[in-house]
């Protein structure tokens, strides 16, 4: 209870599974946890989004993962465990995961929601959208790479 | 009149497919800035204008454009992520 | 997907199962899933709480949060399950649950936020902290109940 | 002049404790406020200070302590919540 806050981080190929997160930020002093989970919605496009596929800079990462966890940890006094999937994601299923636990519900909604904005903004990970036209387009900054042969 | 040293390039998402590896070996003038290297990638990238917000790794942590390369060096070019 | 905000609210006695409140709340359109879950915090004391038992005035609890429920789909484009527990809760247990989806996270944040917020505000449910040397404490409002005898 | 009315009043928690049962039957003077339920409550708790933020729930759903009572409501009184 009183060991100080605990991180986890983890990029995976399988699907997330939140009973897990949850499980990671379990403590008898934590009367609160609050989870979020990203999932591709379907109906972006046209044409449709089928399913992402995800790209890491995977040491770092873990790395920026784990960072982001202990700021939102030592801020709001919460355990945070945090897994996003890489490799192709069907769309409807989730692609990131977040888990926060701490004494009230205002800190664990505030470390859950840094750790997810932070992830976005920070974490070395590319997705690349796959239509159901089979174009892909990555959602990387730089301009649609020209189909060879047109 | 120092060495050329050499140095890792990784990259990632429509950048290494562009390139057509996730690394890049390059030859460089010692002590070239990070932020040159775009500069010595293989076309059609080096074409390209670097994407706005693009960021740098050495070996492994952050780094800015200034920092100046060493022998066995491994730079990753972080182009805008989109993870979550 | 565009058939208006789902609201689902329910009182148990049983275990709340995050995932049945997640499945509720599922949709195609809806890219972020926020949860919140409370559980008693076992070093409250002392004398340390063992479990706490839940009474109800069921069915205006459940109006209440269904009520809580459909403000929060109205203003956030949410869907929303909320489940609380009633009875014996022991301590490490969970004695709330609420699961929002938004198409953007913002709006699933504030959702779940809203929804766990009113229904400790407004729902007509008390707590009874039962402690380890048995002695009991209803959370009411009206000071303790003299003890028999003396 | 009425002839009185009965009334049924739903507690809950220490109040349903201290009352012995979770349901009291009143007979009061037609259109007793819903406030003034307290007072006819059986001792000991009419002699107790009402909570701050009781609130009322007649038939059913929220109303303010100003309503009058009719033969045969159901009148329930909230003490200040505690779920979560």
């Amino acid at each position: 209870m009183a060991e100080g806050p605990r991180v986890h981080a983890r990029l995976t190929r399988g699907a997330l599974a939140l009973d897990d997160l949850v499980a990671g930020v379990a403590d008898e002093a934590h009367g609160a946890t609050v989870t979020f989970t990203g999932t591709t919605r379907r109906e972006q496009g046209p044409p449709a989004v089928v399913r992402l596929e995800y790209e890491a800079y995977e040491p770092m990462a873990r790395a920026e993962m784990e960072a982001i966890g202990l700021e939102a940890a030592r801020r709001y006094g919460a355990h945070v465990a945090a897994a996003h999937r890489l490799g192709p994601v069907p769309a409807g299923e989730a692609s990131v995961g977040v888990a926060a636990s701490a004494a009230h519900r205002p800190a664990a909604f505030a470390a859950c929601r840094h750790v997810i904005d932070e992830i976005k903004r920070r974490a070395p990970i590319w997705k690349q959208d796959v239509h159901a036209d089979g174009t892909r387009a990555w959602q990387d900054g730089l301009p649609p790479v020209p189909v060879p042969g047109t | 009149m120092t060495a050329p040293i050499d140095v890792s390039v990784l990259v990632f998402a429509s950048l290494r497919e562009r390139v057509g590896a996730p690394r890049v070996a390059l030859r460089l003038p010692a002590a070239t800035p990070v932020g040159a290297v775009w500069d010595h990638l293989p076309e059609p990238v080096r074409s390209l204008p670097p994407p706005a917000g693009l960021r740098y790794a050495l070996n492994g942590s952050w780094t800015l454009p200034g920092a100046a390369l060493r022998d066995g060096d491994e730079v990753a070019l972080i182009l805008p992520v989109s993870g979550g």
